[in-house]
């Protein structure tokens, strides 16, 4: 059930992408794509009623490792979360220069290659 | 405490589907950061604090990066779709998509319950259990980023320098020069 | 429009003078906890570039600029990814242990758990990872916000 | 000390440190930049024909056979790859040094080239899924800034095309990666295939699609290529050469071949997509490359075509096949990234790549036209070029697994590359003289020892298939993919 809302998220994100003729609404889609999978991702490591990977003094190791979630996917989306960053002021960058050419957002405006 | 959960992600579709759909360019910048702050939730309510720092601020990054992107120019209402056969047969293949992946999800362990627990070979286990004895992190996630898998991570702040060196290279003003003219730095953007 | 240039009015800028302090403070705080409590390299290098942002949102681009030159920050941004792969090589030496990203330093000299000093080389890779984080996202928010977007007709390429 | 880790921290510390020193300094850059391709090289050349190597990074090797860290493989095809990236990236830097000052910054170009090179090392090297994605990553986004390198109209629309789809087929990968976790708990290559071990429930098969529709985006097979024939031809000329000569193989191809061999296994319906989706490939992206009058353009929808052949001689499952498939890799890495620089050179000399406004250019230009010649023939598989070898061995090697129909579809589509180069060559060098050129002149030395040099390897590759060096480089890259889910053992040890 959460999984699939899950995959709802990604598919509106992949709907906003292939529909839209907007370049910022694009880059917003994208955004959309990598939030939805990074939440996939976290999902994936919960345990219900768990504790976060953070060990203290007052816990016993014993105890933590068999109530705390798991660490991976935490350690995986802190990395997709940074690459999305990257990606999506690249894509911004080059959005804006593209309006500086054509003085439009609009994919259809600027069609010059051939498919 | 899993229906919040449910709540939470019906809650980020609908500012999604609003952030795609709306014609207001604002609000379809606010709506997609709301996406994100709904995620920052999920991941505190999911026990992930190292993860749901890193996001309030990138978002706010996002957002301010988005607004300006747009504001500065400005534009007010964004225009419409691709043709409309187009559009049918994007939903009919993500209404596919979704099917398909609604009936293999159910070969997925159950939400609340992690890979890890029936998995006796997992990795996991032996960083829950050896971590701060390995590394002497008390942190498990950062053991993990910084240790295990630090490699990972070189890669990561490397995505980093690419996306900034690239941004740049995109952004500078003149691109061509003659074969003979002597290379200038210039930062005016 | 003009607040990217002259900065906003005087009360935000005194109250940001403060907050820009704080934010700082805990960037700081989050990068060298990093391996002890949530937060690390990315989020505080993230909050301390934040602290950048919000200066040159209240004081606008050139105040900005006069803190942090846009060549320097650059700079910064492959110092610290420098010093990271550096960080990494270094453990490749023999009598460091042999093997890339070796944690060295935890393996001859183990530290006190749940102490600042404890962990190796995961609190110096932390801060290399904040510096470049930090400094990264500092050029790219200035670059957006120093770019003049002018149309230009096709064809009439510089 | 191990030399498997400098693979990739080599470029990668060059990366950073040329930005710092070389912006004032374009010629320190130059140099910088071509001795760091060069130790790569010769550092392939070393490894060649050694026996599998696992590096475990950080010391942290496998406990109870459950391993703990990210680990490197360096095995046959690894060796193939890596000896592949860093031949054709060297030869290209070489050339970039006259060419790229047409540019500004070129200290940024040649950072963003080493990122790119050390993303696909990484790619080629590692035996970890989710490492596997952060270098996918570091590849597509330094080539999705170099497409945009000269900033003009169509070279900033270009790359924004890619970066949609790139991004697309990033998440893609991305969430297989996290579903195959999901799975498995584990994101090690080994590992993984031991628990999955061939047997599929039908979410290993969703995964498989995802799989296959994000590394197919990156290497443009058919349904999946609407970007290439726009993002290769508005690249710089050796960014072109480099894209279509390895990036879409080593993050496309490659990626895609050693999740679907090593760790999922091949079964026959893998087996069958990979065959048609190469046959479908190699047909339209032949039809299409016969249409088009920008050389470029030209040559970037040949390479679809010619990507087909590659997927479909993996699809065939055989050792024959899978050897069949990686010699034609690497013969098409090395003419197709002749042809593209010499598309350079043409560009370079009369300022456009039009075949209206071109022809004639054989006395202006004897070095580049020569080479052209040998690199088109080559291409359309003349003998005894090393097309020619590589074709006749994925054709032989469909007849012998009783695959006849994919045979005639091979023979068909490569007496129609032929027909198609030999119009090319006849408009740009041949023919009457065009508009373009009458200032046309021969380009400088380091353009024209690069295209020396390939042309000269696509006369000797053929040798390949001698059996000393089939032994050593070919073979054991073949084996390892076709013995498939042994990988697991000889990495884990058991």
């Amino acid at each position: 059930m959460h999984y699939a809302l899950c995959l709802a998220l990604f598919l509106v994100g992949l709907y906003g992408v292939m529909v839209k003729r907007n370049l910022i609404k694009i880059v917003i889609s994208l955004v959309i794509l990598e939030s939805a999978v990074n939440m996939f991702i976290i999902m994936i490591g919960y345990r219900k009623d768990g504790i976060a990977p953070i060990m203290s003094k007052m816990m016993d190791p014993e105890v933590f490792a068999s109530r705390s979630v798991d660490p991976i996917p935490q350690a995986l989306v802190l990395t997709a979360i940074v690459i999305g960053l990257g990606v999506t002021a690249m894509t911004v960058a080059l959005a804006m220069r593209l309006y500086e050419k054509y003085g439009t957002y609009d994919i259809k405006e600027i069609r010059n290659l051939k498919g | 405490m899993l229906e919040l959960m449910g709540l939470l992600l019906i809650f980020m579709i609908i500012a999604a589907i609003v952030a795609i759909e709306t014609r207001d360019l604002l609000a379809a910048v606010i709506s997609v950061t709301a996406v994100g702050f709904g995620s920052v939730i999920a991941f505190f309510y999911m026990r992930a604090p190292d993860v749901a720092i890193v996001p309030i601020v990138v978002e706010v990054l996002i957002l301010v990066i988005l607004i300006r992107a747009t504001l500065r120019v400005g534009l007010k209402t964004f225009v419409g779709n691709r043709d409309f056969f187009g559009m049918m047969v994007t939903i009919a293949m993500l209404l596919v998509i979704f099917l398909a992946g609604i009936r293999v999800f159910n070969d997925l362990p159950a939400f609340g319950e992690p890979v890890m627990a029936k998995m006796m070979d997992a990795p996991s286990r032996i960083y829950l259990a050896n971590g701060l004895n390995d590394t002497g992190a008390a942190n498990i996630v950062t053991a993990v980023l910084l240790d295990y898998r630090a490699y990972d991570t070189l890669g990561e702040a490397t995505v980093l320098f690419t996306s900034i060196i690239g941004a740049i290279a995109i952004i500078r003003k003149k691109a061509r020069k003659k074969p003979s003219e002597p290379e200038v730095e210039e930062w005016t953007v | 429009m003009d607040s990217m240039t002259k900065g906003m009015t005087p009360i935000v800028q005194a109250v940001s003078g403060w907050v820009k302090g704080f934010i700082l403070v805990f960037g700081i705080y989050l990068v060298l906890y990093g391996h002890l409590t949530p937060g690390g390299g990315f989020g505080g290098g993230v909050v301390i570039a934040m602290a950048f942002v919000l200066l040159v949102l209240a004081h606008g681009k050139e105040e900005g600029l006069r803190r942090l030159p846009m060549g320097v920050a650059a700079e910064l941004d492959s110092v610290g990814a420098l010093m990271f792969l550096i960080i990494a090589l270094l453990g490749m030496f023999a009598g460091l242990g042999g093997s890339f990203f070796t944690n060295f330093i935890a393996k001859a000299y183990p530290g006190e758990p749940y102490s600042l000093l404890s962990a190796g080389i995961i609190p110096l890779a932390n801060i290399a990872i904040a510096l470049k984080v930090a400094s990264s996202l500092f050029v790219i928010f200035m670059m957006l916000v120093l770019m003049r977007v002018v149309y230009t007709e096709p064809g009439k390429d510089s | 000390m191990q030399i498997i880790p400098l693979f990739v921290a080599i470029p990668l510390g060059a990366a950073f440190f040329i930005p710092m020193v070389g912006r004032k300094n374009p010629r320190l850059s130059d140099t910088l930049a071509n001795i760091t391709t060069l130790a790569l090289f010769l550092m392939a050349l070393s490894v060649i024909g050694k026996a599998t190597q696992v590096y475990w990074m950080g010391g942290w090797v496998p406990r109870l056979g459950i391993p703990v860290g990210i680990n490197l493989v360096l095995d046959g095809v690894s060796i193939f790859m890596l000896v592949t990236i860093t031949l054709i990236s060297f030869l290209v830097t070489i050339y970039s040094i006259h060419y790229m000052d047409k540019f500004t910054s070129k200290a940024r170009f040649y950072s963003l080239f080493l990122l790119m090179v050390a993303g696909m090392n990484g790619v080629a090297l590692t035996g970890d899924l989710f490492n596997l994605y952060v270098f996918l990553e570091i590849t597509s986004i330094a080539s999705y800034a170099l497409v945009a390198f000269g900033g003009q109209h169509e070279e900033l629309e270009a790359s924004f095309k890619y970066v949609v789809l790139g991004c697309v087929a990033s998440t893609l990968v991305l969430l297989g990666i996290a579903i195959t976790y999901a799975m498995t708990g584990s994101l090690n290559m080994a590992q993984v295939s031991t628990i999955i071990g061939g047997n599929f429930k039908p979410i290993h098969l969703f995964t498989m699609a995802l799989f296959i529709s994000g590394f197919g985006l990156k290497a443009a097979l058919v349904p999946f290529h609407a970007w290439l024939p726009d993002a290769h031809p508005s690249a710089p000329a050796p960014i072109s050469a480099m894209l279509s000569g390895v990036v879409i193989k080593t993050i496309g191809i490659y990626a895609l071949v050693r999740v679907m061999l090593n760790v999922f296994g091949m079964t026959p319906l893998t087996s069958y997509i990979l065959l048609v989706l190469g046959t479908i490939s190699m047909v339209v992206g032949v039809l299409l490359c016969m249409g088009q009058d920008d050389i470029k353009r030209f040559l970037a929808y040949s390479s679809i075509s010619q990507i087909g052949y590659i997927v479909l001689g993996f699809g065939l499952g055989t050792r024959l096949g899978i050897a069949a498939a990686l010699f034609h890799l690497i013969n098409h890495a090395v003419f197709k990234s002749l042809l593209f620089l010499n598309s350079g050179a043409v560009e370079y000399a009369t300022g456009t790549r039009d075949f209206s406004k071109l022809g004639g250019l054989k006395d202006k230009m004897p070095v580049t036209t020569t080479t052209a010649v040998i690199g088109s023939m080559s291409i359309a598989g003349v003998p005894p070029l090393s097309g020619f070898w590589s074709k006749l061995f994925i054709i032989v090697a469909c007849v012998q697994a009783e695959r006849y129909g994919f045979a005639a579809w091979a023979a068909g589509v490569s007496v129609l590359t032929l027909a198609a180069y030999l119009r090319m060559l006849k408009r740009t060098f041949y023919g009457q003289p065009g508009e373009a050129q009458p200032a046309a002149r021969e380009v400088p030395m380091s353009m024209k020892l690069s295209m020396v040099a390939l042309a000269a390897l696509c006369v000797v590759m053929g040798m390949l298939w001698m059996p000393h060096a089939q032994r050593t480089f070919l073979i054991p890259a073949a084996r390892v993919l076709q013995e498939g889910l042994t990988y697991a053992s000889s990495v884990l040890g058991m």
